[in-house]
């Protein structure tokens, strides 16, 4: 439990203090090598927390895809680069936030979260951990789990199980989404009337 | 390590976030700090998907997946969101010359 | 998957479907009215199917066409309120299409993303209104977005690219906002379906908190975030103004209308469905919104001199008209009949505003493709420029302040006899003065149509065909419902009764 | 619920507003559009009068006629009806309208320019006018209400005169926050629970929407001066006023003509109609104000009339003074003893009539002026007597109605009006009284200085109104004697009409404790 | 019994003539404008015929109760239509229809040739139609409404050469100054009304006259017992305020001298003989409930008797010969008020009756010498009695008669009144009544100065140039000459059409007082003593003072005092004046400030116009409403200007800043985070 306290505060002190830096650098092209970094210390919390699966997806999706977008735009804007200057609204901007986050940080406190019962725990961790696949035999076993109908449904517990069945329909339109905002950035991208 | 904990961080990245999306005047960094918030906002949805018991555990143990299924659909709508980001920030560039917030305003009372 | 659920979403994958047909089609053929024959044409299918739903619903009795058993059942509810949404949301999609022939060459060569972006963009709308998870309102409230954004900056003129960035930013930072409130949300309740929401929500009551927890609390005040930027709501309605100015005419019409009439949906069923026993809280927090939107909205609108603008602004401020309805909840609904009148009010009023806003967007189209302008002043003389798009506008102008025999007279009356049936009287007198307020800058733009001179030569306005037939049609729609408001109202308040322990 | 469908009132009212429509599409030449316009108008004139005259008198009629109803709104919560009908309040009124609906279409027939458009809109207004005074559902009478705003907008912002547009403005703020006010009432009558419907008759004739103020949503006595609101600044009474002058100064003269003849009534038909009908307790417990408000539109208006140097501003101001008196009357109600009698409100409702008729004709005189001399200013006018004796002998006969000469009609209001008011109130009404100095001070001085004096040579050419012109003014001054000297003609088809009202506030004074008062 | 439709015709004949006037013989005959007046005439004619005959019958003990006409039912009052036919009315109406008629045919000549000829007949035919309306009237509001109508007539006949400005100002002062009385009288009629559910109570209709009456009278003296104390005594001053108006007393005598802008024919007929008289009628049909009260009596008489010496003393020294007349009149019917006032009912009517031949008379005469002379200034008359001697005869006649000279007609009314003020007095009390006698015998000598004055300067000495010289002299200071002034001076007599009603006239002014009241024998031609005193006493069913019987002593008196004061005229005028070197000049002129004062009329017109219609009212009260109303107007404007401006400062907002957007929706949300928390956290 220690070693994953000691990498918490440590993907915490990485995450943070790199997000910080996102928001305060000049210089662009740091500021999205940072966000890679967020990225990656947000994979770690996933990791952390069970969530193996996420974590593969945060990491092709936002350092694989998504930072290197961001390093694509900041080069091709290299030319009119005036530095990433902070705008006339650093007040509001540093207050805002600041009262928001004490909101939200007397509510996470404020707040009597209904933890996972005790029974349920152990099928909950696996569950999560074997998000993706079906859950192996050993593994259940390992678990403590013998009744043949928790295993089913533990077994039929995937992520992908549910993004297929439950949330299906969120599931197919997000590909909707997906093809939408790929039309819509290839119109976008096609130039002015006349010049192309 | 506890619930509190990670929901502090996730609440702090989405107000870094912030912070970022509303002080920056380079529409890039505002998109990236945009991404700040979205990583803050899975962060939470993992975690309480972690930590706290969902109301229908007692029916489907799968419930418990319900906030990574969440976080799964953030991560490819943000993705999807920066992707046309970027095509009208070029737009944008092409048109106005600039990806400066600042400059960018034209239209206003 | 079914093909019952198939079945189910029909009308949205016909939507999608049309719009992949559409860019296809486009790719194909040179001809461009072919291209927007085939998206006007095309929307048959959607609504074809959504009236078989609507059918369907009918002859089985029952409140929500999807099964328990369906794998859709969490996500998705195809009652009469999402078709009646549904459909508002096509035939505006239908008018805008008709109406924007004259606009069209301004986006020659990508028509086929123009309607196809627009038609994905209703797909969202379709979905969003029938949504009844978190996870699906989300995914479709982006799906209505992006696809508005990208047409927002679709002229590519630095006015359009600005618009379309402000929207995109404007949204993305209030949907990250909604996003976290969702979160806590779902980390009060446990759940993420509306029905779930619904049953923490009354375990919880009795905390003496509103909503019966600080998470659940700050989770709705997030939430509202999301909302009220797609409803235009104040303080979440700066973007609009711009938005309105610079984005290509037939799409603002699309966004002012289908957008927020989805938007309201969407408000309404969440609402009422995830928290039934809260009225209390979120009503008077919509009614204060509802209450600074019209105040705001009229108050700027009257100092605005390009008429875009001044549009935007007069959303704003029917925006809080209609959020009146919303906040509207009947005090004491067990003892009259009238507990559904203020969702139905919002109904009402989302047709009357529909129909009117697009007469006066299409005119606008038709006039700014025209004369190159949307400058208020450059409107002098157009009744003699063009009699049917100053008489359309005037019409819908008129429309707007709520005069009868125009449906929003009718809206308004309804929507107020909500607001008093929720005990909002203060709220209506606000209502009505801020009428008068909106009369002035909406005559003023009367007054320059019809008093002033137009400018010398006299130069005549030419009108597509298929604009003046989408002015007449939705022109007679905006005195019918004035005139014979009965099947539109008798409609609303049948689709409202699946909100109400339906 | 009253049914039946007869259809002289739905042809009546709707006739000019169709035949308008008829010759924006259909009517070329400008000639042809003005005799249709006329033609149209005069047919509208003669279902008027056949509604007068069909209107049933006798003893057991009963007391709304020629009911037409159709559904209108059906639904779950709200119910409307297209419901019209008459009784004896409203039917005077009517005939009032298509008199100067005809009028007003003959006095303008010099207008030139957008000829179609105006004669549609003046009609249309016509329509709306003939709707307000006959509804019989709340919804439907606000609607029409309403419908009046646009047609008279633009009758004054397009074919007006100074600062027109301003005026049209002006007039269309105040309207339009008077039927704001009459909104929120209309709809809270309705969803109260007690009342639970906009059909006035059920209203009016239940009474027990009342019984308890609880059944309202809103104090009955809010609702009361919502509604008061709404036709006081219709009416217009003082302080909201302002906006009369204007509007009228620069309206067009049948835009005049029908502002003050007829839309002004529109407010006291409905503080008749409504204010008193629907709120019998309350307008007795308010009469004070009414009265206090009306003596000091009395003596305001007129005070404010003796400085105006513009013809048709003093008019304006003179109808604030006149307008007054129907206030008056209605505080007849406000007696702290004894039986409320009708006197009063037969007042009110006469110098509805009267008002209509004089300061019409007045407001016709002044355009046939103004048209010869292209000034409303008076100290530019003078010695028009000789060159026009005809629109001068008019403008003296609705001049000494105006200053209430027995014989005319004016005297026979106001002396109902002052008979009604003096056991209410006593001094307040011997106030009002004094009013008639007034009235004869700015009538008498303004005839003096517009038509007597010496002669002035840049008048020598004009000429006296010819037969399209004179028309008009013959029907006016006729309406004006007839009245004057025989007023039971429409006395006693008030009366019917008023009687139950009375009726109505005995009966809640005897009991409630305000009767105690 | 007399047909109730020939006393209506009486009535209506006029009222036909001005129809047929109007709408037939003006519109469409207008050449032929003389059928006009000859229509006029012959309908007076026959309603003088009418008269004399419903007088006869009535005389004759002819029953003449008419039921009343409908005309609004108005609850427990009805307004009637009605005749009121008793020896008040019948007097009048012969009166009224006699001197009309002599002036309607003196008219036509008067008339001849003016562009309006056919609208004057119908404005004299509207006149003498309301006149005879008003003294038939049973109901106060029929009688208000004919009262109102002859106001309306006298405005129109004043104004009837609207073109010359004094004309239609002084018609406008007529009309309003007489509207400030009416206004009383309205009041009391309302009060009225306000008791009718009293008066139906004791069956009576609160309106009709002689329920008034009776209601006015004590229970113990048969009457109803319903108007008493306070009240009564305000309906009395109420209907005397009118009376006042009407009949010019003080204070709102005023617009009488400016009446005479009107054609001198009008003057006559209303200004001298009838409507003017109507106040007195007034009085005298409330009589009955003016007598219940002594307070109001004492008012009336009082009042009167002011007037009649206050009017004589501003007749002394005005130089237009009508505004001396027109002064004249006012001091008589300040005499007839006073009569009232003490209660004397039957002389009050008499002089009534006799004034108005001899004061018609006289008006006739100032038209004959306009006629010639072209002008009404009496300084530029003179030595006209050479050149018509006819009018000469007939004015002295008149004047000796209005000075109460002996065998003519003022002589045996005016003593009569005298003699009441002496001997009776009625209610009044005994220092009021001898205040009233005081002044009134004052006002005798001041009357025989004026009207010898007038005859001295019009007809004696020599000609001082007509309208002639005084446009010319009018030409060398800076205020024209009046329009009514004419170059045209023909030195000659009138025409007979203008002669024969004067000498008709002069007639009934010699011998009416015999024919219809001779005093000091038991009877004249079959007339018995005092006929028209008790005839018209016995309009009164409530009785009245008794009279005192012919005063031999009175009699010298008063003549005593009048030929003095013509010995004085004659003195100033005759004897001294031809010394004077200015034609212009007026012996009276040496009176200094009293003169000044007398001329400017006691500076009432110069209050009442200058002080109180123009500075306090026009220029304080109305200038300041007016601001209030300018105040009023801007509100709105200005609320409009805010409401505008608001919505600007509220758009700064809109800075095309996209983040500023961004945190505004950051800002929205915890405000509203904020007030949910707070919200929470109080309950």
């Amino acid at each position: 439990m220690f070693l994953q306290d000691l990498a918490f505060w440590v993907i915490a002190v990485v995450a943070v203090g790199a997000a910080v830096g996102v928001v305060v650098v000049r210089d662009l092209f740091r500021a999205a090598l940072l966000l890679a970094l967020v990225f990656v210390a947000v994979a770690g919390f996933f990791v952390l927390m069970s969530a193996e699966f996420l974590a593969v997806v945060q990491v092709l999706i936002y350092v694989g895809a998504i930072s290197i977008l961001f390093i694509f735009a900041v080069m091709l804007t290299q030319d009119v680069r005036q530095g990433n200057l902070p705008n006339r609204l650093q007040i509001p901007a540093v207050v805002l936030p600041a009262l928001l986050l004490a909101a939200m940080v007397f509510t996470i406190f404020s707040t009597d979260w209904t933890p996972i019962p005790e029974p349920q725990r152990g099928l909950a961790d696996l569950v999560q951990t074997q998000s993706v696949g079906p859950v192996e035999n050993p593994a259940l076993q390992r678990a403590g789990i013998t009744d043949p109908a928790q295993q089913s449904e533990v077994q039929s517990a995937g992520l992908a199980d549910l993004l297929l069945g439950k949330f299906v329909l969120p599931f197919e339109i997000v590909s909707v989404l997906l093809l939408a905002a790929l039309i819509g950035a290839l119109a976008l991208a096609r130039g002015r009337q006349g010049a192309g | 390590m506890s619930l509190e904990a990670m929901l502090i961080i996730a609440a702090l990245l989405f107000c870094i976030g912030l912070y970022g999306a509303l002080a920056r005047s380079n529409v890039i960094a505002v998109l990236m700090s945009i991404e700040l918030m979205f990583n803050g906002v899975n962060l939470t949805f993992v975690a309480l998907a972690r930590y706290v018991a969902p109301a229908a555990i007692q029916e489907s143990i799968a419930s418990v997946l319900t906030g990574q299924v969440f976080a799964v659909f953030v991560i490819t709508v943000a993705a999807a969101e920066i992707a046309l980001g970027l095509g009208i920030v070029f737009a944008m560039y092409r048109s106005n010359g600039t990806v400066d917030l600042t400059q960018v305003a034209e239209m206003r009372n | 998957m079914t093909l019952h659920d198939l079945y189910l979403v029909s009308p949205q994958v016909a939507l999608a479907g049309l719009g992949i047909l559409v860019i296809l089609l486009d790719l194909c053929v040179r001809r461009k009215a072919l291209v927007q024959g085939l998206a006007i044409i095309g929307l048959v299918a959607p609504v074809a199917l959504g009236l078989a739903q609507f059918i369907d619903l009918e002859q089985s009795g029952v409140a929500n066409l999807v099964p328990a058993a369906s794998i859709l059942s969490d996500s998705l509810a195809v009652d009469r309120f999402s078709l009646f949404v549904g459909l508002l949301v096509l035939i505006a999609a239908a008018v805008v299409f008709l109406s924007a022939t004259d606009y069209l060459d301004r986006i020659d060569r990508h028509q086929g993303e123009f309607f196809g972006l627009a038609l994905f963009a209703a797909t969202g709308m379709t979905l969003l209104v029938g949504a009844t998870d978190l996870i699906t309102i989300y995914i479709s409230l982006e799906l209505t977005s992006l696809p508005l954004a990208a047409l927002g900056a679709f002229l590519l003129t630095p006015k359009s690219s600005e618009a379309g960035m402000k929207f995109l930013i404007v949204g993305a930072i209030s949907s990250a906002v909604m996003l976290y409130g969702m979160a806590l949300i779902f980390g009060a309740s446990g759940s993420v379906t509306l029905e779930g929401i619904a049953a923490a929500v009354n375990v919880s009551a009795g905390s003496g908190l509103p909503f019966g927890g600080y998470a659940m609390l700050l989770g709705v005040a997030l939430v509202v975030v999301g909302f009220g930027f797609k409803l235009s709501a104040v303080p979440f309605q700066m973007w609009v103004p711009d938005v309105y100015e610079g984005g290509p005419t037939p799409v603002i019409a699309f966004l002012s209308v289908a957008s927020k009439a989805a938007a309201f949906g969407l408000a309404l069923r969440f609402f009422y469905q995830a928290f039934p026993g809260a009225e209390l809280e979120w009503g008077v927090l919509l009614a204060v919104l509802a209450a600074a939107s019209m105040t705001v909205g009229n108050l700027v609108a009257i100092a605005q001199y390009n008429i875009k603008r001044l549009l935007g602004y007069s959303t704003i401020a029917h925006a809080g008209y209609i959020l009146i309805g919303v906040a509207a909840v009947a005090q004491d609904s067990a003892t009259s009949g009238f507990a559904a009148i203020g969702p139905a009010s919002v109904l009402f009023y989302l047709g009357a505003y529909t129909a009117a806003n697009l007469v006066a967007f299409g005119a606008v189209t038709v006039i700014g493709s025209r004369i190159d302008s949307d400058r208020i002043d450059d409107y002098a003389g157009m009744v003699r420029r063009s009699p049917i798009l100053a008489i359309a506008l005037a019409l819908a102008l008129i429309a707007l302040i709520g005069v009868p025999p125009t449906g929003v007279f009718i809206a308004k009356i309804y929507v107020f006899t909500a607001a008093f049936n929720g005990g909002l009287a203060w709220l209506v007198v606000l209502g009505v003065v801020n009428s008068v307020v909106s009369a002035y800058y909406y005559l003023r733009v009367l007054r320059v149509m019809f008093l002033q001179e137009p400018p010398t030569p006299l130069e005549k306005i030419p009108v597509s065909v298929s604009s003046q037939a989408a002015l007449v049609i939705v022109g007679a729609a905006v005195i019918w419902l004035g005139v014979a408001p009965g099947p539109v109202l008798n409609a609303a308040e049948a689709a409202v009764a699946v909100l109400l322990g339906g | 619920m009253l049914t039946g469908f007869s259809g002289l009132l739905t042809a009546t009212v709707f006739l000019p507003a169709a035949g308008g429509l008829v010759i924006l599409l259909a009517v070329r030449g400008d000639r042809n559009i003005r005799w249709a316009a006329a033609l149209v108008a005069l047919a509208d004139l003669v279902l008027a009068l056949a509604v007068f005259v069909v209107f049933d008198r006798s003893e057991d009629a009963a007391r709304f006629q020629l009911v037409d109803r159709l559904f209108w709104i059906s639904s779950d919560t709200v119910n409307a009806s297209y419901f019209l009908g008459v009784d004896g309040l409203s039917v005077p009124l009517v005939l009032l309208t298509g008199l100067l609906g005809f009028c007003a279409v003959l006095a303008s027939w010099h207008v030139n320019f957008r000829l179609k458009e105006y004669f549609f809109w003046l009609l249309l207004l016509q329509t709306a006018v003939m709707g307000v005074f006959t509804s019989l559902d709340l919804l439907l009478f606000f609607l029409f209400w309403e419908l009046e705003l646009v047609p008279m907008y633009l009758l004054i912002a397009t074919w007006g005169t100074g600062r027109r547009e301003y005026s049209a403005m002006k007039f269309l703020i105040f309207t339009i926050l008077g039927g704001a006010s009459m909104l929120v009432a209309v709809v809270a009558v309705f969803i109260s629970p007690a009342a639970g419907t906009f059909d006035l008759v059920e209203l009016l004739e239940s009474g027990s929407w009342l019984a308890g103020s609880g059944g309202a949503v809103l104090p009955l006595a809010v609702l009361f001066w919502f509604f008061f609101a709404a036709f006081a600044i219709k009416l217009p009474t003082w302080p909201v006023h302002t906006w009369l002058p204007d509007a009228h100064t620069d309206a067009p003269t049948a835009a005049s003509v029908m502002l003050a003849g007829v839309m002004l009534k529109m407010g006291g038909y409905g503080l008749l109609r409504i204010n008193v009908g629907l709120f019998p307790e309350q307008v007795q417990l308010f009469a004070w104000a009414l009265m206090a408000l009306g003596v000091i539109s009395v003596l305001y208006g007129a005070v404010v009339t003796i400085r105006q140097t513009d013809l048709k501003r003093l008019i304006a101001y003179s109808s604030v003074s006149h307008m007054g008196l129907v206030l008056v009357g209605i505080a007849s109600v406000g007696v702290a003893t004894g039986e409320v009698t009708a006197t009063g409100l037969n007042g009110a409702a006469m110098q509805l009539f009267t008002h209509g008729t004089i300061t019409g004709l007045l407001f016709l005189g002044v355009g046939l002026i103004y048209e010869r001399t292209h000034t409303r200013h008076i100290p530019d006018l003078g010695g028009l007597a000789n060159r026009m004796p005809l629109v001068t002998v008019a403008f003296l006969i609705a001049g000494f109605a105006s200053l209430g000469l027995p014989g005319l009609s004016g005297f026979v209001s106001e002396i109902l009006v002052f008979f009604g008011a003096f056991a209410a109130f006593s001094w307040p009404t011997v106030l009002a009284v004094l009013g008639i100095i007034l009235a004869a001070g700015y009538i008498l001085w303004m005839l003096q200085r517009t038509m007597f004096g010496p002669r002035r040579e840049q008048y020598d050419h004009l000429s006296d109104a010819n037969f399209v012109e004179a028309v008009p003014l013959v029907l006016m001054v006729a309406a004006i004697v007839i009245v004057g000297v025989y007023p039971a003609v429409l006395t006693d088809v008030f009366d019917l009409g008023l009687e139950p009202l009375v009726s109505a506030i005995n009966q809640t004074a005897s009991l409630s404790p305000v009767a105690g008062r | 019994m007399v047909a109730e439709g020939l006393v209506w015709a009486i009535f209506l004949l006029p009222l036909a003539s001005f129809l047929v006037i109007s709408l037939v013989i003006r519109p469409f005959f207008n050449r032929y404008a003389i059928l006009s007046g000859l229509l006029l005439i012959l309908c007076l004619s026959v309603s003088f015929l009418l008269s004399i005959y419903v007088l006869w019958q009535h005389n004759q003990g002819a029953t003449l109760d008419y039921a009343p006409h409908r005309w609004l039912d108005l609850g427990p009052a009805t307004i009637d239509l009605g005749l009121l036919m008793d020896p008040v009315t019948a007097v009048m109406l012969v009166v009224v229809t006699g001197v009309s008629l002599m002036v309607q045919i003196y008219s036509l000549g008067y008339m001849k040739g003016d562009a309006g000829f056919c609208r004057y007949y119908a404005y004299m035919s509207l006149f003498s139609a309301s006149m005879l309306g008003l003294v038939l009237s049973s109901n106060v509001v029929q009688l208000y409404a004919f009262w109102e109508l002859v106001g309306i007539s006298s405005y129109l006949l004043i104004g009837f050469w609207h073109h010359r400005p004094a004309a239609a100002a002084a018609a406008k002062k007529a009309f309003i100054v007489t509207r400030v009385g009416d206004v009383g009288f309205l009041i009391a009629i309302i009060y009225l009304f306000f008791r009718a559910d009293d008066f139906a109570a004791a069956g009576l209709n609160a309106l009709h006259i002689p329920d008034i009456w009776q209601a006015a009278q004590p229970v113990a003296a048969g009457g109803a017992g319903i108007l008493a104390g306070i009240a009564l005594v305000w309906v009395c001053l109420g209907i005397f305020a009118a009376a006042a108006g009407k009949s010019g007393q003080f204070p709102l005598h005023t617009w009488l001298p400016d009446a005479m802008e009107g054609p001198t024919p009008v003057s006559a007929l209303i200004h001298a003989a009838t409507m003017v008289a109507a106040g007195v009628f007034l009085v005298a049909r409330f009589f009955p409930v003016f007598q219940e009260s002594q307070q109001a009596m004492t008012v009336v008489a009082l009042v009167g008797a002011f007037t009649a010496l206050m009017a004589a003393t501003m007749g002394l020294v005005m130089n237009d010969i009508k505004r001396v007349l027109a002064y004249s009149t006012i001091s008589q019917l300040g005499y007839m008020m006073a009569a009232l006032g003490l209660g004397a009912f039957g002389p009050a009517l008499f002089h009534l009756f006799t004034h108005a031949f001899f004061k018609a008379l006289l008006f006739l005469g100032s038209g004959s010498v306009n006629h010639a002379t072209g002008t009404f200034n009496m300084r530029y008359m003179g030595g006209l009695a050479r050149y018509m001697p006819w009018t000469y005869a007939m004015m002295l006649i008149g004047a000796l008669s209005l000075v109460g000279v002996a065998p003519l007609a003022g002589f045996w009314s005016k003593d009569e009144i005298l003699a009441s003020a002496w001997l009776t007095g009625g209610p009044l009390a005994a220092n009021a009544r001898l205040l009233v006698f005081a002044m009134l015998v004052l006002a005798v000598v001041l009357t025989a100065i004026y009207s010898f004055r007038m005859i001295f300067l019009t007809f004696h000495g020599n000609f001082r140039g007509g309208g002639q010289h005084e446009i010319a002299d009018a030409r060398l200071t800076p205020s024209p000459a009046p329009d009514s002034v004419s170059e045209e001076v023909h030195l000659a007599e009138s025409p007979r059409v203008m002669v024969a009603p004067m000498l008709f006239l002069a007639f009934a002014t010699v011998v009416v007082g015999y024919l219809v009241n001779p005093q000091w024998v038991k009877s004249f031609l079959g007339i018995p003593k005092h006929w028209i005193t008790e005839y018209v006493s016995a309009a009164l069913p409530y009785g009245h003072p008794v009279l005192p019987d012919f005063s031999f002593g009175m009699a010298l008196i008063s003549t005593v005092l009048a030929v003095s004061g013509i010995g004085v005229a004659a003195l100033l005028y005759l004897v001294r004046r031809p010394a004077s070197s200015a034609p212009t000049a007026d012996p009276l002129e040496r009176a200094g400030l009293v003169h000044t004062l007398l001329s400017q009329k006691y500076y009432l017109d110069a209050l009442y116009d200058d002080l109180v219609a123009r500075r306090w009212f026009y220029a304080r009260l109305v200038a300041a409403v007016d601001r209030l109303d300018r105040i009023l107007d801007s509100f709105v404007d200005l609320l409009g200007r805010e409401t505008s401006r608001a919505g600007r400062v509220v758009s700064l907002a809109q800075t095309g800043q996209v983040q500023l957007y961004g945190t505004i929706i950051v800002l929205g949300s915890i405000i509203i985070l904020a007030v949910y928390l707070f919200a929470g956290a109080g309950g």
